[in-house]
């Protein structure tokens, strides 16, 4: 059968946002694959030149749905690092103990996200029912499920009541159960395990050479994890065991992601029982003196770096936010020529593609913010006429 | 049958009407059974006729560059492909009044029309994931239809006929082929949910894969009759199983009279509701297969599980035993 | 990996298929809020002393100062007020950075914990 | 030093960013090499040895892993910062300077493949032509964005008589 181009999104069910791959198929296996993810690029490094710094951390906050607080985190360290501010203890513990609460829903997104791709409907129901007791406990901290709001330049807006955190001792042994249980699942059930073994293989020099980071790398065996290798907040006094898989495939980054999960719930439980007293936040300079720093963070998809300069006004002179979906996004490529077509969702899923992260511009213009609004037939027209003068389509 | 009894017959009670009533309440019943085993709560009785009810008020659209008339047709050859193959299945009295000596082929022939129109609905539609979803279907259809034909030709072979209602009353004593020849009821069951394109083998519809498979462009009216057409066919199927394997509607002793034909009744809708029970739990349990691997799959398991079934059978019936 | 085998939620399913099910029918049904939840911003014209605040701290701007001559009782005596917070609720993202900001003691700028997920319409979502 | 594999020995306590320091100051094509802090060091690239001190540091040093490429409009030009990782979470950024009419530099794919991406942001956002990249398309804005505005670029103003992608203005789109 000759070469068949099928275009998989933009809008498509197995992609919850919008990138567009132009596979090219012969017969049912994948010969090349065209990526594009220029579709949800909201200008956020330009908007955030124009904003004072707490404004700045609201807007990128926003970059990703489900890993604000990693964004959120890494900014404000950047700063309180250039302008020398001395975190309290308290506030670096809750600061970890949100983030590997991010980190556990997260996976457990991804999980249900990924059971689903390969019409595993039940395990995605259950991932994502007991994702409800995390939601719960970061909404009981910080009032919001997600864009929790919590950090501020200085340290931390919301502390820990003292029966918060029995209620979050109780829901993290229930979870620990659960992940036991979803690992037990994902290691047996056979027909995940018939989708996933040799899927998607990435071995371990293509990683290396390719940038992948976050559990698509440690899955080919590469132990790269931020918070050991470089650890930041309080990472220094919570020690974390990197969790690696030699199996190269989405199975193992499958059993990465779940037993990291569990390695998330006991960092969470030791931050919370030996929670040091203090204030939760010191006041902060409203400006940073001229200079750069590279803020690091493992976010739940792997190494996110902001590169901030500062030029001595309370704004930011340039913010580059490299997140790590745009890292693993030649890691998939590579892994998925020569598959099926069938694996396509399941591959691009494992290594949990975070499309907002990945493009942050629009227009929307800056000076007095009037954004055009599109009507429905205008969008149509731009569709039809852009594709019948590219693609001939 | 005078007349007026056959019509009554055809197109109210075990015909038409109650068909698409008990299909209707068959496709909640298996939605409300997966939601509940996923911890959801479902939808209310009413769902599916609504969804029917919404789908017929919908705009009828026709690709363009496909034949109209062979588009819309289709989905009515489905719908009525599978009726007809309803009024041979025994559902009052253990013979149904349209039997006759083959009927099994023939249902089983009719039952196995659908996969085939789809796969004529998704290549004329011209969608590329119709098209790709088609080639599917077909390649599916070849893997599960033989060892189902050799499931359901056990029961045949044991009561040496190949009329259904035969079948169905020859276990009338309570000895149902399902303890005689499991492995065949096995067979038949995991047949059926790969005719009936559902979860682990809904390989050429698979959502997350290549959108809507088959039936990506059908619309309005045509897709209302289509989905009705595959609930008709869940019922149906699992209503044949019964009938083979499960004794259809006969309960030991009872057999004169009205008391048979109500109570008969009554233990029918029991035993689909239990066939349609066990779909479920292998649609909600596992994760979709790949076509290669439903292919090697079907070829190295499936296949011979049901020769071994068949040759017990015929070694069972060449001894005597019923 | 252990005895592979299909078929392993099986056990959980029939548990959950006797459990009453973890959702719920949202409009019949309210969903509990915690204490502190961040939910639609509210303004208390009596306390409120017009310093305007909130409207500088606002990240998304989304707090305009409307004139709003009026007088309130102030320790006992009656004072003029000359302008008032008014909140875009469709901009505002709910960061409570104007309740940290707001002098008064109580807050006359706060987040309430009403917020409604489902509107027919616009405007529905405003009041 | 032979080529470390994965190159992140799992140690915690301060790794000696000052040993690389050292190391890095008799590189040719790199001067004025601060170390920020005990995981952070930067330093001046010249942009001509761009490919050399990247691959001695890939092969000599054992730094496996880019992180990442930023570009920086400093008004005076236009600066390719290359933020590579080394042992122990120490990162060592690289900053290139070239001149803001005309920035060419060369292109590192085929040394550290994973800057591929990276270079097409940065040529999107910024202009940089990256001589010898396999595919130097646009890579975040839309496909209709005027092909000589790079948004990043200190003195970019968006144009209200250009359009920057969305709707085009009347016309049918039957015709």
């Amino acid at each position: 059968m000759a070469e068949v181009e099928i275009p998989i999104g933009p809008q498509h069910p197995a992609l919850k946002e919008p990138v567009n791959f132009r596979v090219f198929v012969d017969g049912e296996r994948v010969v090349r694959l065209d990526l594009d993810v220029s579709y949800n690029h909201r200008g956020i490094e330009k908007a955030a030149e124009a904003r004072d710094f707490p404004r700045a951390l609201y807007l990128i906050e926003r970059i990703c749905g489900i890993c604000s607080h990693a964004h959120a985190t890494n900014f404000v360290k950047g700063i309180e690092t250039i302008m020398g501010v001395n975190v309290p203890r308290r506030a670096r513990y809750l600061r970890v103990i949100v983030g590997e609460l991010e980190r556990i829903h997260s996976h457990l997104l991804w999980l249900g996200v990924a059971a689903h791709e390969i019409g595993f409907n039940t395990l995605f129901m259950y991932t994502w029912r007991d994702r409800e007791i995390v939601q719960d406990i970061l909404e009981a901290i910080s009032g919001n499920r997600v864009n929790y709001g919590v950090n501020t330049l200085g340290g931390v807006r919301r502390d820990l009541t003292d029966g918060l955190r029995a209620r979050i001792l109780e829901d993290v042994r229930t979870l620990e159960a659960r992940s036991r249980y979803y690992l037990d699942v994902l290691t047996q059930e056979e027909t995940f395990l018939v989708r996933t073994r040799r899927v998607g293989f990435l071995s371990r020099e293509r990683a290396e050479a390719l940038g992948a980071v976050g559990p698509t790398s440690r899955a080919s065996g590469i132990p790269f994890d931020i918070r050991r290798v470089d650890p930041y907040e309080a990472y220094e006094e919570l020690p974390v065991e990197v969790i690696t898989a030699s199996t190269c495939d989405v199975l193992g980054r499958t059993v990465v992601r779940a037993r990291e999960i569990s390695e998330s719930l006991r960092i969470i439980r030791e931050a919370v029982e030996n929670l040091p007293g203090g204030p939760i936040s010191v006041p902060a300079p409203r400006a940073a003196p001229k200079g750069e720093v590279v803020s690091r963070y493992e976010a739940p998809r792997g190494e996110l770096i902001h590169y901030i300069r500062t030029n001595g006004t309370d704004k930011v002179d340039r913010l580059d936010a490299r997140t790590p979906t745009l890292a693993n996004w030649p890691s998939v490529v590579d892994a998925m020529v020569g598959h099926y077509l069938a694996d396509i969702p399941v591959v691009v899923s494992a290594i949990d593609p975070c499309l907002s992260c990945t493009s942050r511009i629009t227009v929307c213009d800056l000076g007095d913010r009037t954004k055009s609004v599109l009507t429905w037939d205008d969008l149509r027209d731009h569709g039809i006429r852009f594709y019948r003068e590219r693609r001939g389509v | 049958m005078e007349p007026y009894g056959f019509l009554v017959y055809l197109l109210v009670f075990p015909g038409l009407g109650f068909l698409v009533t008990f299909a209707l309440f068959g496709e909640w019943f298996d939605r409300k059974l997966t939601a509940r085993m996923q911890s959801r709560m479902g939808p209310p009785w009413f769902q599916p006729w609504a969804d029917f009810v919404k789908l017929l008020s919908k705009e009828d659209i026709t690709p363009e560059g496909v034949p109209r008339r062979l588009y819309a047709s289709v989905p009515l050859f489905a719908f009525a492909a599978v009726a007809s193959a309803f009024l041979y299945v025994p559902v009052v009295f253990p013979t149904s009044p349209f039997a006759f000596q083959g009927d099994l082929v023939l249902v089983l022939y009719l039952l196995s029309l659908p996969p085939i129109l789809t796969f004529l609905l998704g290549w004329t539609s011209g969608n590329l994931f119709a098209r790709v979803g088609a080639i599917r279907a077909v390649s599916q259809l070849f893997v599960y239809e033989v060892p189902f034909f050799i499931a359901a030709f056990g029961p045949a072979i044991a009561t040496g006929s190949w009329s259904i209602s035969d079948i169905a009353s020859a276990q009338r004593s309570g000895l149902w082929f399902l303890f005689l020849q499991p492995l065949g009821f096995g067979v038949g069951l995991i047949g059926l949910q790969a005719k009936l394109e559902r979860t682990p083998f809904d390989i050429p519809g698979a959502e997350t894969e290549i959108v809507g498979g088959p039936i990506t462009e059908l619309t309005g009216r045509k897709l209302a009759i289509f989905h009705l057409a595959m609930d008709m066919a869940l019922v149906t199927g699992a209503a044949l199983l019964v009938a083979l394997f499960l004794g259809g509607p006969t309960v030991p002793g009872v057999n004169e009279g009205l008391a048979a034909g109500a109570l008969g009744f009554l233990v029918f809708l029991a035993k689909v509701l239990f066939v349609v029970f066990l779909l479920t739990a292998l649609k909600t349990a596992l994760g979709r297969l790949r076509i290669d691997q439903l292919v090697r799959w079907g070829w190295t398991v499936l296949t011979p599980l049901a020769l071994v079934q068949l040759a017990v059978a015929l070694v069972m019936a060449a001894g005597g035993i019923p | 990996m252990n005895r592979r085998r299909p078929g392993t939620l099986l056990p959980e399913m029939f548990r959950s298929l006797l459990r009453r099910p973890a959702t719920q029918p949202y409009p019949k049904v309210q969903i509990p809020v915690p204490e502190g939840f961040r939910g639609k911003i509210g303004v208390n014209p009596v306390l409120c002393i017009g310093c305007s605040l909130c409207a500088i701290v606002c990240p998304t701007l989304c707090i305009d100062m409307v004139p709003d001559a009026r007088e309130v009782p102030f320790k006992g005596k009656k004072v003029a007020r000359k302008k008032l917070p008014e909140v875009r609720l469709l901009d505002c993202i709910r960061c409570g950075l104007c309740e940290d900001a707001c002098p008064t003691d109580p807050k006359s700028i706060f987040l309430t914990e009403k917020f409604s997920g489902a509107y027919t319409n616009k405007d529905a979502a405003v009041e | 030093m032979a080529r470390v594999q994965g190159g992140e020995r799992v140690t915690v306590g301060p790794p000696p960013a000052e040993e690389l320091a050292v190391r890095l100051r008799g590189v040719e094509g790199v001067s004025d090499v601060v170390v920020q802090s005990s995981r952070r060091l930067s330093a001046r690239l010249n942009p001509a040895h761009v490919r050399a001190v990247l691959l001695r540091l890939r092969d000599a040093e054992g730094c496996w892993h880019l992180s990442a490429i930023s570009g920086v409009d400093t008004r005076a030009s236009i600066e390719v910062v290359y933020h590579v990782s080394w042992r122990d979470g120490v990162v060592l950024s690289l900053k290139a300077a070239v001149p803001r009419d005309e920035p060419r530099i060369d292109s590192v794919v085929d040394v550290m493949p994973a800057a591929n991406l990276y270079e097409r942001q940065a040529h999107d956002l910024l202009g940089v032509v990256f001589v010898g990249h396999p595919d130097l398309r646009r890579i975040l804005l839309n496909e209709d964005w005027p092909a000589d505005e790079y948004p990043l670029r200190k003195d970019w103003k968006p144009d209200p008589k250009k359009r920057y992608g969305g709707p085009a203005t009347g016309g049918d789109a039957r015709g």
